[in-house]
């Protein structure tokens, strides 16, 4: 599948077809008017579809119609594939540049690209082996990317770092870029949590070697998730509690 | 008060201060008095025994009234009985009504009581009388007695009545005083002689007579032969300051554990146990005591009387 | 120099508060200043208090919100001390306060800018167990309720502001200097917990699963991180076996202070048996030396816990700590009393940290110019326990030694003590009355309703529909006015309130918005201010009780939000005005007790001007501590008596009246009468007075018929007699070889089941007293425990190093004494088993104290004021109110109260001079509104009110020979009990009357939208319940929107009545909550409400209806999770009932 | 005092069952136990209660009498509410229900409680106890104040009975203290035990037996000399 922006990657493809420029035919495009519009919930819902591998496309820096639209789309999908990096799909993401005249740049990546994701393979989310484990993951990267925490800091994080923020200095790079990183990591588990104990009770080993991180960490993210009211005490049956989602505020 | 002259056997053999024994008949709910006169026969048969006590609702319990079985043992057996009456179920017109019969039929001994309340009886729902006390149904014997008039000054057509009254006392009630006190009531308002209600306890037992002596009164003292361990048990749970002696109670209990299977050695067994204890408990009252007799409440018990008082 | 009548208090803790409270009510300016975010201090964070587990929170925070509200306190939060210059009487000081980036003023506290914030860091107050965001508000409860930005977590994202509607929120706010002046300071800084990470002191840092002790406690409270379940931190487990280590970072020269921190023992045992309490499959063992349990009823406390909660202590202390990696369990080995090494393993390990100075105070020190002595905390000397080294700056609570709450809450008020003397000439100066009004008379005219319905910003409006509670609101009958408010705590909105007060000549004001717990007050001035009587106001909860905890039914939270509008509106129709009763005070003080404590108190009056009557019974004044020569830190006790009796005999406002006795104590607060007997000669005395003061101290413990040969040898002697040798006659000990000392004489016993408090600093004072006077000397001091609290610990070791040897005994098997003509020995059994002989040439006691039984007896029945069982004096409130009895006007000090050394008594003399000062500083004694009134034609004098009554305020006056009942409006608390009791109806309880609470009962089980059923309704009481059921709210824990909830002042004040009426009224199931018994804020109010309920319930299943739909159930302040849980299960109860009338047989017809 | 017991809601309720408007009246006489305008209302919220489970609808009005067995005080405080209510429940002891009866014939008073005895609040054992039995004979002069009618189970006159084991009476297994050990020592506490020992003979049952009259001799018209009784 294929993100295009209206002004530049959508033209210069639009140029490879009055060239005649010959390109793979597993890609479908979708126009948007800005490669910044391409929410990433849009890239994890395609591959929550089936869709093998996500290209996006705009301006290249500098040249975008709405001047700063492709640095957002760069700030978002680099959010992006950190998260998809965890469950092991940012390989199938790609995000690039091409102007209005680069007809023959655009059949190239696109070639490239189905070449690629070939060579990958069809997503695991059909095999039906690895379909329900993937499929929580890219709920868990869904919902994080659609929570207000998340989405403030991508939106943000171009201003703050690069303009100044509401007390009129830059925050430094990577103490944002730290900020960002755990907060990515730490709602992708939350939610994974939370996805993991909807219908049934599990105790915080338990859901930790499920998820496969340190039950200490898993206790901090409960404490977290029960302050928001998304999960409680299911049981405690001798010694040990479990705990499950309720539909929360 | 000048003593009254001995219209009973019984009161004329205290007064000879001769040691002497009674015992105690208790019809319970029967038509048939044979057994009554049967215990009788026993009692009679021993020569030991003065007269029995024949018991009027004990427990608060209904049973056949006192008068008639007091009038038959004295006919068919010829042993002389005491009519024992409580206050209990009569109003001072049936209780007079019932004297006068009595008398008519030779009764000659009364031993006034309260009686134990309906509340304790197999009718707990009956209305108890108490019209008079016991103090005040002995006023009323004297008054037929002594001026043969009822409570209220009527004359008795064929002038007074011959009949001695006697009252109870209990050796075990605690605070003791109030007890003697009111026997001093007793005797002051005419009481003949005084049976006790019944006693385990030797020193005890002594020290009462000695405080009762000072109403110059024949008394005798109550003592309960034990006929088997439950009667035992009963005594000792249910009747507070009442205790029958450890030693005794467990050799009934052994005695009853040995002899499970077989009845007439149990039987001899238990006898003997009586005896052992009761027979020298009597000669000690016999000997340091001014007591008149010991009134013996062995109750459809009466096989004991011959073994127990072969010495006296 | 001109003296200035105001005081800047430095630490909002609890001796901050309590300061504070104490000079503000005797008529100085109070500036509070707090370097955190909110007032309340470390006692916020705990969970529990102990010797009487009652929650933290219940007992604090009354005095968080009436310390925040009191007009002549200003709170200046997140502020620290620059500068200080001038001298006692006259400081100028400059503050600065650092910004919080958002207005103090407009902030309601409503915390949508926390929900918002991206940023997330470790949270402090949960000491690091939870997260919160860079804008956040240091408690729920916090005072004032004010968020505020972390400048260094905060990056400046901007959201904050986009979500604050209040428009709180200012980035360019900068910091603030002030400069005031001020005539005295009182220092309350408080304590900092010993952090054991730096030195990973047992593996904490290192091994996850061991903790603080206040970790701990956060992990137990019930608004903690896990709402009271007890999780390991490793793996959210719950540990079975607990491991508690004393003395960390106390009596140890290595980490922390080498000083004992006085409360580590107490509060571990406590949250030891709260442990057992929540989770009784949890197995605590304490590791400690000594207990330190000296306290009032704290070794029945340590016993219970051992007995009744199976709290195992082991007398040793740990070596090491090392953690089994796949478990994360941890090995403990320890040296076991008989010498053995032993180890065990443990699921989690608490350490009780010790207190540490405050680290700001070492340049707080600096600037202020005060000295701290070796252990960096405040230096103050043993009879000036308040005063630092400069003049004119006080110290109360931990900065000056580690000590627990009751001793910081007298400390605190014993400071105001000291600055009432200091500036008793311009007390009242810069106190502006606030002038108000006069009262707009609107008896009997027809009610004129306004309702204000607030937004909260998204709190309230998020979930329920506004405009249309107000549209519903406006078609209500009375109702002139109903408008709705973004904030209606906000400033402009209290003067737009007083704008349409006016406009629409309203006599009846409903504000619809959050809990009545904190802003009641607020909104009830305002309406004070526009003319209106402040009775005249109700409060429906839509927040706390409504939108908070129907997120996901809005449709059914807007009916609630318009149902609790309507019985409001019902409530305020019948409201009426109350005027709160004025009595004058009589500006002179009674002292019984002409001891250390007694001649302190009367002073302290005595040189603000108020004259002063001194009662000593004895013929010389002095009392028990007429035996005492030194204190163990070498000051001479008998100099302090002299130059006491001196000054109470030269003091002209001073009456004393020696060989007095007390013939009766007539009147109450404010007019007491009272007549005497006193000399030789029994001369009469009859004066009046407007306060007392209870000193009357207690007596030495003498041993009876022979214990330990007392009395039988001059061999055996007790430990004052030997200090009197000491100190007077010193050649005696010369010649001596061993002595003895046994400890715990006539103490820890059956007779007397407490600790004397004082023995163990006696006995080694003397120990070292008589090791200078004959080095050679060997000294055995046999001891149960040795319980040198505070700076004490340093004599125990000075003692140790001087060669006296220490030996503990067994409570079971005591010391013998056996003389005969060869031999004078004492034998012991040691706790390592082995039998000792001890020859010695003399043996000291160490006796006790015990109180003067039948004089606190007779004295307790003439003041109707209570004694514990050992005829101890009880006080008012064993944490918080250590200094006050229950009835108003009269206070305590001294060991009367319980056992305490000479510097703590005077200490409390002051404290309880400076309460009573509260009173005498008034002309004018006002008293609350809401009480009780008795109707006089009514009344059949049945006096069932008495019973019920815990004040003694109202009851059949028999002695004035009036038949009639009566209340008295000084005693009266306003709790309702008697109303409800009163057979005849005659006795009305204000503002919360029958026929105000039954229309309540009426609107509230009206269905009026949709099918509301099953409709539960809801009394629970101000103090617990209801507080339990906000706080609910504030953590957002859901329940069904069936309930309605009707707030009274206390359970005891719920009738028989308003439950049947509830029913008939066609509720389907009725709730009476209650505080926890022991916790009631009315001492016993509901356990007449259990006593009532137990009788319907008996009776609801003979008049057809199913028991199961009636509920009691006591809910605490902190029990939020349990009330929305409890809420949740009663709703599906009555909801498989069904509702009330299906129980009922179908056809409604008339029989005629 | 009175001293009475209410009656359990059945019973009550079965009383007026067939009746749709009552009036509940409280009785401030004798207010051990209380029976007031509070008690009154709390029953007869019950009682509606009770209906409506039945499916019947009940009006009530509470009220109270300052002494219901005063003819004249219980006419003028109940007359007003007569009309409009079908029947009253009272909550007074016996003496209040026969005169609201007697007093307002056209209108049946039914008693909520049951009259047990002339007693008080003993506090020391948290019970109302027996303390006159009306008998018409007064003992409690010779008796140290201790009643034996009330307080001993057979009405002794010259007591004890057997039946008391250290002091306690028979009746009711022992818990109860004999009133004549109590007299004991009482008299004995002010040497009085001559007052114990006196005998006292059978009483006159005549004054103990209902239905008993007491002559108020208001007025005398001296026409006739008031006959002498014969003794």
């Amino acid at each position: 599948m294929g993100f295009l922006c209206n002004w530049c990657s959508y033209a210069g493809a639009d140029l490879a077809g009055v060239s005649r420029i010959q390109y793979p035919t597993n890609i479908r495009i979708i126009r948007v008017m800005c490669s910044g519009r391409v929410d990433p919930t849009f890239v994890v819902d395609a591959f929550l579809h089936g869709i093998d591998g996500v290209l996006v496309l705009g301006c290249h820096l500098g040249d975008c119609h709405y001047i700063t639209g492709n640095y957002e789309a760069e700030i978002k999908m680099s959010s992006l594939s950190k998260l998809l990096n965890i469950v092991k799909f940012s390989d199938r993401m790609q995000l690039d540049w091409v102007s209005a005249a680069e007809g023959n740049r655009f059949a190239q990546i696109v070639s490239e690209f189905t070449k690629h994701i070939q060579e990958l393979g069809p997503s695991p989310i059909k095999e039906n082996k690895t379909k329900t484990q993937c499929i929580d993951d890219l709920e868990a990267v869904k919902s994080v990317l659609e929570s207000s925490r998340l989405r403030g800091l991508i939106a943000r994080q171009r201003d703050l770092v690069t303009e100044k923020n509401v007390y009129g200095n830059q925050i430094p790079a990577e103490k944002f870029e730290n900020l960002l990183n755990d907060a990515i990591y730490n709602e992708f588990v939350r939610h994974k949590i939370v996805i993991k104990i909807k219908e049934i009770g599990k105790s915080v080993p338990d859901i930790a070697n499920e998820i496969g991180i340190k039950a200490k960490e898993v206790l901090e993210h409960i404490v977290v998730l029960r302050s928001r009211g998304l999960v409680d005490v299911h049981e405690i049956n001798e010694e040990i509690p479990t705990f499950i989602s309720i539909r929360g505020g | 008060m000048a003593k009254r002259p001995a219209y009973s056997n019984l009161v004329k053999t205290m007064r000879e201060s001769k040691f002497l024994f009674t015992g105690e008949l208790e019809p319970k709910k029967m038509v048939d008095l044979s057994s009554i006169l049967h215990s009788a026969e026993e009692m009679k048969k021993t020569g030991k025994i003065t007269a029995a006590n024949v018991t009027d609702g004990p427990q608060g319990d209904a049973y056949t009234c006192s008068m008639v079985p007091c009038h038959l043992v004295q006919e068919k057996v010829g042993l002389e009985t005491i009519w024992q009456m409580t206050v209990r179920d009569r109003n001072r017109i049936a209780l007079f009504g019932d004297i006068l019969g009595g008398s008519i039929l030779g009764l000659r001994n009364l031993l006034a009581l309260t009686g134990d309340h309906s509340a304790l009886g197999d009718n707990k729902n009956a209305r108890p009388v108490y019209d008079l006390d016991s103090t005040q149904l002995i006023d009323l014997v004297s008054k037929m007695v002594d001026d043969g008039t009822d409570l209220e000054g009527n004359e008795i057509e064929g002038g007074k009545i011959e009949m001695n009254v006697g009252c109870a006392a209990n050796p075990n009630s605690n605070p003791r005083e109030p007890e003697i006190l009111k026997v001093g009531r007793k005797v002051e308002v005419g009481a003949d002689f005084i049976q006790t209600q019944t006693s385990f306890d030797i020193d005890d037992a002594k020290e009462f007579l000695k405080e009762l002596e000072k109403f110059n009164v024949p008394v005798l003292l109550g003592l309960f032969p034990i006929k088997n361990y439950g009667i035992a048990w009963y005594f000792n749970e249910n009747i507070p300051g009442v205790s029958v002696p450890k030693d005794l109670l467990a050799a009934l209990k052994t005695a009853k554990k040995q002899y499970k299977e077989d009845k007439k050695k149990r039987n001899e067994a238990i006898d003997k146990i009586n005896i052992d204890f009761f027979e020298p408990f009597i000669k000690e009252i016999q000997k340091t005591t001014k007591a008149a007799g010991i009134h013996c409440m062995a109750v459809h018990y009466e096989r004991l009387f011959e073994p127990l008082l072969k010495n006296f | 120099m001109k003296k200035v009548g105001s005081v800047l208090v430095v630490g909002g803790g609890i001796a901050g508060m309590q300061a504070s409270m104490d000079m503000a009510d005797s008529g100085y300016k109070v500036y509070l200043v707090e370097s955190t975010m909110s007032i309340g201090g470390v006692m916020s964070q705990l969970d529990k208090t102990f010797p009487t587990n009652d929650c933290a929170i219940c007992i604090l925070a009354p005095k968080l919100v009436a310390t925040g509200r009191h007009e002549n306190i200003t709170l200046l939060i997140n502020t620290t001390l620059e500068k200080i210059t001038g001298k006692a009487g006259n400081f100028t000081v400059d503050l600065k306060q650092q910004s919080l980036f958002l207005d103090q003023e407009t902030c309601t506290g409503c915390g949508v800018c926390a929900q918002e914030c991206p940023v997330e860091a470790i949270d402090f107050f949960n000491e690091g167990l939870s997260k919160r965001s860079a804008i956040s508000v240091k408690f729920p409860q916090a005072v004032p309720l004010v968020f505020s930005i972390d400048q260094d977590l905060c990056i400046g994202c901007g959201f904050c502001k986009g979500v604050c509607k209040a428009k709180a929120i200012d980035y360019t706010l900068e910091d603030k200097k002030t400069t005031l002046n001020v005539g005295a300071l009182i220092l309350a800084p408080g304590f900092d917990e010993y952090d054991p990470e730096p030195t990973q002191h047992y593996g904490f840092g290192k091994y996850p699963n061991v903790v603080t002790s206040i970790q701990f406690e956060r992990i137990l409270s019930a608004s903690g991180p896990h709402s009271g379940l007890i999780l390991r931190p490793s793996d959210g487990i719950i540990p079975k076996k607990i491991a508690f280590l004393q003395c960390v970072g106390s009596r140890d020269k290595r980490h922390g202070g080498e000083y004992c921190s006085s409360v580590c023992c107490m509060y571990t045992a406590k949250e030891a048996v709260i442990a057992k309490e929540h989770m009784p499959i949890v197995q605590p063992t304490i590791f400690s030396m000594d207990i330190r349990a000296c306290g009032k009823d704290f070794d029945k406390y340590i016993e219970r816990a051992q007995e009744e909660y199976g709290v195992n202590y082991i007398r040793s202390r740990i070596s090491s700590i090392k953690e089994i990696p796949e478990s994360n369990n941890l090995i403990l080995n320890y040296e076991s009393e008989d010498g053995k090494i032993a180890n065990e393993t443990f699921n989690l390990v608490v350490l009780a940290v010790g207190a540490l100075p405050n680290q700001s105070t070492k340049e707080l020190a600096k600037t202020l110019k005060i000295d701290l002595n070796e252990e960096n905390f405040c230096k103050t000397k043993p009879f000036s326990p308040v005063e630092t080294s400069r003049e004119g700056i006080y110290v109360c609570g931990m900065f000056s030694e580690p000590k627990d709450i009751p001793e910081t809450v007298v400390e605190a008020s014993a400071a105001a003590g000291a600055v009432n003397v200091l500036l008793s000439e311009v007390r009242n100066t810069l106190i502006e009355e606030k002038v108000l009004p006069k009262e707009i008379d609107n008896i009997g005219k027809p009610p004129r309703i306004g309702v204000f319905v607030c937004h909260c910003g998204i709190n309230i409006a998020g979930v329920v529909d506004v405009p249309a509670v107000v549209d519903y609101a406006s078609r209500l009958s009375d109702v002139i006015y109903a408008e709705r408010n973004l904030y209606t705590c906000s400033a402009d909105t209290q003067s737009n309130i007083k704008e349409k007060i006016k406009e629409f000549n309203l006599n009846r004001v409903i504000v619809a918005s959050c809990t009545p717990r904190t802003h009641e007050p607020l909104f009830q001035a305002t309406i004070r201010e526009a003319g209106l009587n402040k009775y005249l106001f109700d409060l429906a909860n839509i927040r706390d009780q409504c939108s908070w905890v129907h997120m996901h039914e809005p449709k059914e939270a807007t009916e609630k939000a318009m149902d609790l509008v309507r019985m409001a509106v019902a409530k305020a129709r019948k409201l009426v005005p109350l005027q709160e009763q004025q009595v004058s005070v009589i500006h002179k003080g009674m002292v019984i007790g002409g001891g250390v404590a007694g001649m302190t108190a009367a002073l302290n009056l005595a040189d603000q001007g108020f004259e002063v009557f001194l009662i000593e019974k004895s013929d010389k004044l002095g009392g028990i501590s007429n035996k005492i020569y030194q204190t163990i830190e070498n000051y001479d006790v008998q100099e302090l008596i002299v130059d006491l009796i001196k000054r109470v005999n030269d003091h002209k406002l001073v009456n004393v009246f020696l060989n007095a006795k007390i013939n009766s104590i007539g009147g109450y607060v404010c007019n007491f009468t009272t007549n005497i007997v006193f000399g030789k000669d029994k001369q009469k005395k009859e004066f009046q007075h407007g306060i007392i003061i209870v000193a009357t101290g207690a007596n030495e413990y003498v041993p009876k018929d022979g214990e330990f040969l007392y009395g039988k040898t001059d061999k055996v002697i007790l430990q004052s007699e030997l200090e009197k040798v000491l100190f007077t006659d010193s050649e005696k000990i010369k010649g001596l070889k061993t002595i003895v000392m046994i400890q715990c004489v006539g103490s820890r016993n059956e007779e007397n089941p407490y600790c004397s408090r004082m023995c163990c600093s006696e006995a080694i004072k003397n120990a070292i007293k008589a090791k200078e006077i004959n080095p050679e000397l060997n000294i055995i001091v046999l001891f149960r425990d040795i319980r040198t609290y505070g700076f004490k610990e340093k004599y125990y070791n000075i003692a140790r190093e001087k060669g006296i040897v220490f030996l503990r005994f067994d409570n079971k098997f005591l010391p013998e004494i056996t003389q005969n003509e060869t031999q004078f020995s004492v034998d012991v059994a040691t706790s390592r088993g082995d039998k000792i002989t001890i020859n010695a040439d003399l043996v000291a006691l160490s006796a006790g104290i015990v109180s003067d039984r039948e004089g606190n007896e007779t004295l307790a029945k003439m003041l109707k004021v209570p004694t514990n069982n050992e005829k101890f004096f009880l006080e008012a409130h064993v944490k918080l109110r250590p200094s006050d009895f229950a009835t108003d006007g009269i206070f305590l000090c001294g060991t009367a109260r319980g056992c305490a050394t000479i510097s703590e008594s005077i200490a409390q003399a002051l404290s309880a001079a400076s309460r009573a000062t509260t009173i005498l500083s008034k002309d004018i004694l006002v008293t609350e509104g809401v009480i009780s009134k008795v109707d006089p034609a009514l009344c059949i004098s049945c006096n069932r009110c008495a019973d019920v009554c815990n004040y003694g305020a109202v009851g059949v006056k028999y002695e004035q020979g009036l038949m009639i009942s009566e209340v008295n409006p000084l005693l009266c608390k306003g709790c309702g009990d008697c109303a409800a009791e009163c057979p005849a109806g005659a006795i009305t309880m204000s503002h919360f009357g029958n026929f105000q609470i039954e229309p309540m009962i009426a609107e509230a089980a009206r269905v009026e939208f949709g099918n509301g059923r099953p409709r539960i309704i809801a009394f629970l009481c101000n103090w617990c319940s209801y507080a339990g059921a906000d706080l609910a709210g504030v953590s957002r824990y859901q329940y069904p929107p069936n309930v309605r909830t009707i707030r009274v002042m206390c359970s005891g004040g719920i009738s028989k009545s308003f439950i049947l009426q509830a029913f008939l009224e066609g509720a389907d199931g009725v709730f009476v909550g209650g505080c926890h018994i022991g916790d009631c804020h009315y001492i016993a109010g509901n356990h007449d409400a259990l006593r009532r309920t137990l009788e319907i319930e008996s009776d609801l299943e003979s008049i057809g209806i199913n028991p199961d739909r009636f509920m009691r159930k006591w809910v605490s302040a902190s029990e939020g999770k349990i009330f929305s849980d409890t809420m949740t299960e009663f709703v599906e109860k009555i909801k498989k009932l069904g509702p009330l009338e299906s129980g009922f047989k179908k056809s409604i017809e008339i029989v005629k | 005092m009175i001293i009475t017991q209410q009656k359990n809601i059945e019973e009550i309720y079965d009383m007026v069952k067939q009746y749709s408007k009552i009036l509940v009246a409280g009785c401030d006489g004798c207010c051990q136990p209380p029976r007031s305008i509070n008690e009154a209302k709390v029953l007869a919220q019950m009682l509606e209660l009770k209906a409506r489970s039945e499916g019947k609808e009940l009006k009530w009005k509470a009220i109270t009498v300052l002494r219901q067995c005063d003819d004249r005080i219980a006419a003028t405080t109940v007359r007003p509410f007569i009309e409009q209510y079908d029947a009253i429940v009272s909550l007074s002891c016996g003496l209040g229900i026969v005169m609201m009866n007697r007093i307002f014939d056209n209108i049946l008073t039914f008693p909520a409680q049951n009259s047990m005895f002339g007693g008080a609040e003993n506090n020391a054992e948290n019970t109302f106890a027996e303390y006159c039995e009306t008998c018409g004979e007064c003992l409690l002069g010779v008796t140290g104040g201790v009643c034996p009618m009330a307080g001993c189970a057979k009405n002794l006159s010259n007591g004890p009975c057997g039946g008391t084991v250290t002091g306690k009476c028979e009746v009711g297994g022992y818990t109860h203290e004999c009133a004549w050990v109590k007299i004991y020592e009482r008299l004995k506490k002010f040497n009085r035990l001559d007052l114990f020992t006196k005998y006292r003979p059978p009483r006159n049952y005549r004054n103990w037996s209902s239905p008993r009259f007491i002559e108020i001799n208001k007025s005398y018209t001296n026409e006739e000399e008031p006959k002498k009784e014969e003794k």
